[in-house]
């Protein structure tokens, strides 16, 4: 008998526990071309705001040891240009699809979930209060426990969709955030974002991003997800979505003991277009090895004495 | 598009530092046409974890096709490491390529140093439906002008000029631009080599009022379109290299 | 004419910029049979805390993509026993010997610079409140500018010696904290220690290291420390030793570029133990290439827009 | 201590997944002493970063040794790969070794599995000696007791273990020290293996009041004692496997 991949992730019911990050995915169509996207777990979007913007001027992407830095920035079409152009290609798969919100203000957090609400197919919003790259707002709301706590409540409002907060990494205590998002009412948190960078060329002394500090993923920072993954699984009851650096099955498996109940790949999908699916397959295989029927067995199983 | 584990079937060095790779690939060899380009997994070193953008160079056959490249960092060290028979993870073909409108009757293509790399195949392209072909070399030295001689012999005349003057105009292939516009009428000019040179071809050729077309490069991530790392600024905005591009209408883009 | 490398940094008169981190290299005994020590710029000993210490159970130590975990806590002989048996060694060579103190509390600290001052041969402190690895004090001390300042303002109380203090990465704010250590009376920062990680066997589902976290270094973290001493150049005006991820010349540079005045190298000694002179030799290559006459030339010299 | 870049002579895959690599190297093999180990550089991929300690498998001259090795991973997979005449950064020869004590009439080496790398050179220096040498050897099974029948010639006699029982005793090697003791009357016990076979080598010798030296293994970082990353718990506290070590006397070691 195959492996029980399901999961019910605040009330978002997917087949299996590993969808993609925010951002380097874009909405997932390009990716069609690559995967049957019907088989992941949950689509999640690259980060709406509420009106179009522009992002950050180039270059917005340099690599490092075992990492890439990015500074896209918000750049997006705005909310309802997403609604009209992409929604209704994304409901033609039957997956969960989990819109990543992203915005300079409270308001601005509020107005796009609201606008969500009135559309038909959003099985969850990921609320990035941790984005680096963007002036306001941004990190700001996501390296307070009091400012996290307060878009949370406002949001929380207007929204009856499983809310899911994103949270930065780029924080002295992130158990402390990650309880003050949970009692404001988020359904669960995603966890991490990109750790603030910064690249220099030697030859040319410039920083190598054109919006010279950036956000740092890859394998690079998968042990410092993992650490807060775990110290975060230990003090919450809301699920939890592990990222950061997943590269592999291996990886994937790492986050689940660590306490996530589902995964999300980013930047290894810019290197392996297929590696979501290969994960997934791999997951499968590693459970009916090891004698386990279902995903939940294994997640927050990481042995201490 | 697709992700294949293609087979090097050749490596060549054709000057110092500089190679082509054989590959056979049916899948991307019967689909390429010039201007496209290949992104590769140069290697497993996770000192670099992206892939590699280069451009086809020639296509050979429905199942051959090469690419061009010049060693300057880790990945394309790697790829110069390389024996023939390894499998490499390639995907391709990607991004617009050139396009040769009905009707063209003369071209000027202006190659600066490594820029004859996507240029070749669209030379062979134009030789093959007879439209009368001028080309503009330039590169450092004359070692660095690659292929010159065979490019000589389809085209109806060469501009060559090198950095050190070591053949042809000593300065910079642009210098030419204006001399050749005037002598050969192009209908089309099409460029690929440093930003700065494209940046000159276009204000030339809109002097003139041709159309021209720019290949550019940016650093790239997905080399599909989604991660929005490559965008380049155009008249539209934000315009995405790797799918958008990377040949470009000289007009579109905000130099 | 060679360029000059020779640096003042916080009073420390050092013949090139170029130090080892302070724990990877021991007291340099043992490098001593790769590099001539009397080459270094200085020689930054392993923490030394009041009593003698055990340090973590083992495993210490694991690899990570492009870095390692370790969490060796402070095994050392104790102040005493420091002075004792490695000082009067490591006073043959002619090169500035700053030590590493580590504590538990506040009159720990206060009690071996108190020590360390009746001492001959010592040019400076480094003061380590930012180790992960011992659960009082360590981490405690570098994550908020209170308790950070507090130690510093005690302990430049019973101590002439040029102060330097090492800065922990894992915080929200180091700017903030690196301006409160300024004010209480530093003469230095270093930047930057380890950051939190964690690595999980997927074969056996237990932690790696012994002690669960331990601290991420090596070439993964450097766009961190490249970020942090840029943005605490912006902010204070005592020099910076920049670490963090240091493996070749292009490294280093980096940090001096983002404002490091001087450079210390970890990890990198445990994979190449003469990266310290190779460094030193490829800076002053470097300069002479590229037509500086001094280190000083290229300091926080990035070029922003 | 020598850092070193070192000439590979001959890889030999001598069973499914094992190699020996031989080196040319003065500076280490002429110092070199059974239980000593080298510190290897296995690639130049980021994706691990320390260096590998690898046993002194046997010394062949003044100028040559070979280590011994097992793929189990990252490191090894690539020194598998390794072609002769390739160079590698090699540091040694770290650690203390075995002491051989003058007036030893008869001795027992116990090796489970790869434990047998650094007991060859042993071996053959015992042999030297004209020592009495009893060996126990163990794996998992027939195809994994390397060196059996070479070994067997040099000792007066060999004890085998094999887990699956393909040959000798079904079990481990351990079962059988009770009674090679009691046959063989060793003045000292050697042992490398597995931490559970060497505890159990620790406890019958002690048993027997019998001196034993086990060679411990311990994820290393510098390899030559200043990162204490590598310590074991002795009965003094934590000691460096790598320069303390990696041969420590079975009393010492709090198991
Ligand atoms: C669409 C496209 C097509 C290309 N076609 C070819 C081709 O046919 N032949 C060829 O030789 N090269 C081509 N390039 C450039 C090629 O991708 C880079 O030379 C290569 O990525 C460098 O990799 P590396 O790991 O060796 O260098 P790295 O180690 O990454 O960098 C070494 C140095 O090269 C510079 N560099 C890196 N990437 C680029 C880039 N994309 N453009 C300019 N400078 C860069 C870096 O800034 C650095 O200074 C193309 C680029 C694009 C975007
Ligand atoms: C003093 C000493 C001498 C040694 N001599 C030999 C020898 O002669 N021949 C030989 O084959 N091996 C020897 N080893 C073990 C050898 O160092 C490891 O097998 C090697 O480091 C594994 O590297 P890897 O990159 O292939 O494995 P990794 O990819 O690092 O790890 C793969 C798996 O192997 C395990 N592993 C890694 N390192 C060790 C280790 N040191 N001990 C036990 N398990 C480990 C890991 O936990 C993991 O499960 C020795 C170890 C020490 C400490
Ligand atoms: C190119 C790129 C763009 C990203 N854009 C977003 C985004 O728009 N919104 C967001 O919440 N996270 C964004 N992220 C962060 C990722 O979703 C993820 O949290 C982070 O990259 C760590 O995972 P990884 O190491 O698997 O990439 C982006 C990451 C990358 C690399
Ligand atoms: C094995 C090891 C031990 C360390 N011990 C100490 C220590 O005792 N005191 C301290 O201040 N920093 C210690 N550090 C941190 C380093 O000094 C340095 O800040 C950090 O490793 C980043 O630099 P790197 O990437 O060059 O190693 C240790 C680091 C390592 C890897
Ligand atoms: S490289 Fe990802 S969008 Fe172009
Ligand atoms: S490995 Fe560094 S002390 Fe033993």
């Amino acid at each position: 008998m195959k492996p029980d991949l399901s999961i019910d992730l605040a009330g978002i019911k997917m087949k299996n526990p590993v969808m993609n990050a925010s951002g380097p995915f874009g909405c997932g169509w390009e990716y069609a071309q690559f995967i049957d996207l019907s088989k992941l777990g949950a689509i999640v979007v690259k980060s709406i705001t509420l009106k179009e913007q522009r992002g950050n001027p180039p270059p917005r992407m340099c690599e490092t040891a075992s990492g890439i830095l990015n500074s896209i920035g918000l750049q997006n079409k705005g909310v309802d240009r997403f609604v009209q152009e992409d929604l209704p290609y994304l409901r033609n798969y039957n997956v969960p699809i989990i819109v990543n919100v992203a915005g300079g203000t409270i308001d601005e957090y509020v107005a796009v979930c609201d606008r969500l609400n009135h559309v038909h197919g959003i099985s969850g919003i990921e609320l990035n209060i941790s984005c680096p790259n963007v002036k306001k707002g941004g990190a700001i709301f996501g390296s307070s426990s009091r400012s996290a706590s307060k878009v949370v409540t406002e949001v929380r409002r207007v929204t009856n969709l499983p809310l899911i907060v994103k949270l930065t990494p780029n924080v002295t205590d992130i158990v402390k955030i990650a309880r003050s998002v949970e009692i404001a009412g988020a359904d669960g948190v995603s966890l991490i974002n990109t750790l603030l960078g910064m690249c220099i060329d030697v030859e040319t002394f410039r920083p190598e991003l054109a919006s010279i500090i950036g956000g740092l993923s890859g394998p690079a920072i998968k042990p410092i997800a993992i650490r807060m993954v775990w110290q975060v699984a230990q003090a919450i009851d809301i699920p939890i979505i592990g990222m950061g650096g997943i590269a592999s099955v291996k990886d994937a498996i790492e986050f689940f003991l660590a306490g996530a109940t589902a995964i999300a790949i980013g930047t290894a999908n810019l290197i392996n277009p297929q590696i979501t699916i290969e994960i997934i397959r791999g997951l499968e295989k590693f459970l009916e090895e090891k004698g386990f029927e279902a995903i939940w067995e294994i997640v927050g199983k990481v042995k201490i004495d | 598009m697709f992700q294949v584990k293609a087979h090097v079937l050749l490596k060549e060095q054709i000057a110092p530092g500089i190679y082509t790779l054989r590959f056979f690939c049916r899948e991307i060899a019967s689909r390429a046409k010039p201007g496209q380009f290949i992104h590769v997994k140069c290697g497993e070193n996770r000192n670099f974890i992206l892939r590699r953008p280069f451009s086809i160079h020639r296509i050979l056959g429905p199942d051959t096709f090469e690419i061009l490249f010049k060693v300057v960092g880790k990945g394309t060290s790697c790829l110069a490491q390389l024996h023939p028979h390894e499998i490499l993870d390639i995907i391709g073909p990607m991004g617009n390529g050139f396009t040769i409108d009905d009707g063209l009757k003369s071209t000027i293509l202006v190659a600066g140093g490594m820029g004859i790399a996507p240029l070749v195949s669209l030379i062979e392209e134009i030789d093959l439906q007879r439209i009368r072909l001028y080309i503009l070399q330039g590169a450092a030295t004359r070692e660095r002008l690659l292929y010159f001689m065979y490019l000589k012999r389809i085209a109806r005349k060469i501009f060559l000029a090198t950095e050190d003057g070591s053949i042809g105009h000593k300065g910079l292939v642009t210098d030419l631009l204006h001399v050749a516009i005037k002598e050969c009428k192009p209908d089309c000019i099409y460029a690929c080599g440093p930003e700065e040179m494209l940046k000159e071809v276009a204000e030339i050729s809109s002097e003139f009022e041709i159309p021209a077309q720019v290949s550019m490069e940016r650093r790239m991530g997905c080399g599909i379109g989604a991660c929005l790392s490559c965008v380049c600024e155009t008249r539209d905005g934000y315009k995405r290299v790797c799918v958008d591009g990377p040949v470009f209408d000289a007009t579109e883009i905000v130099w």
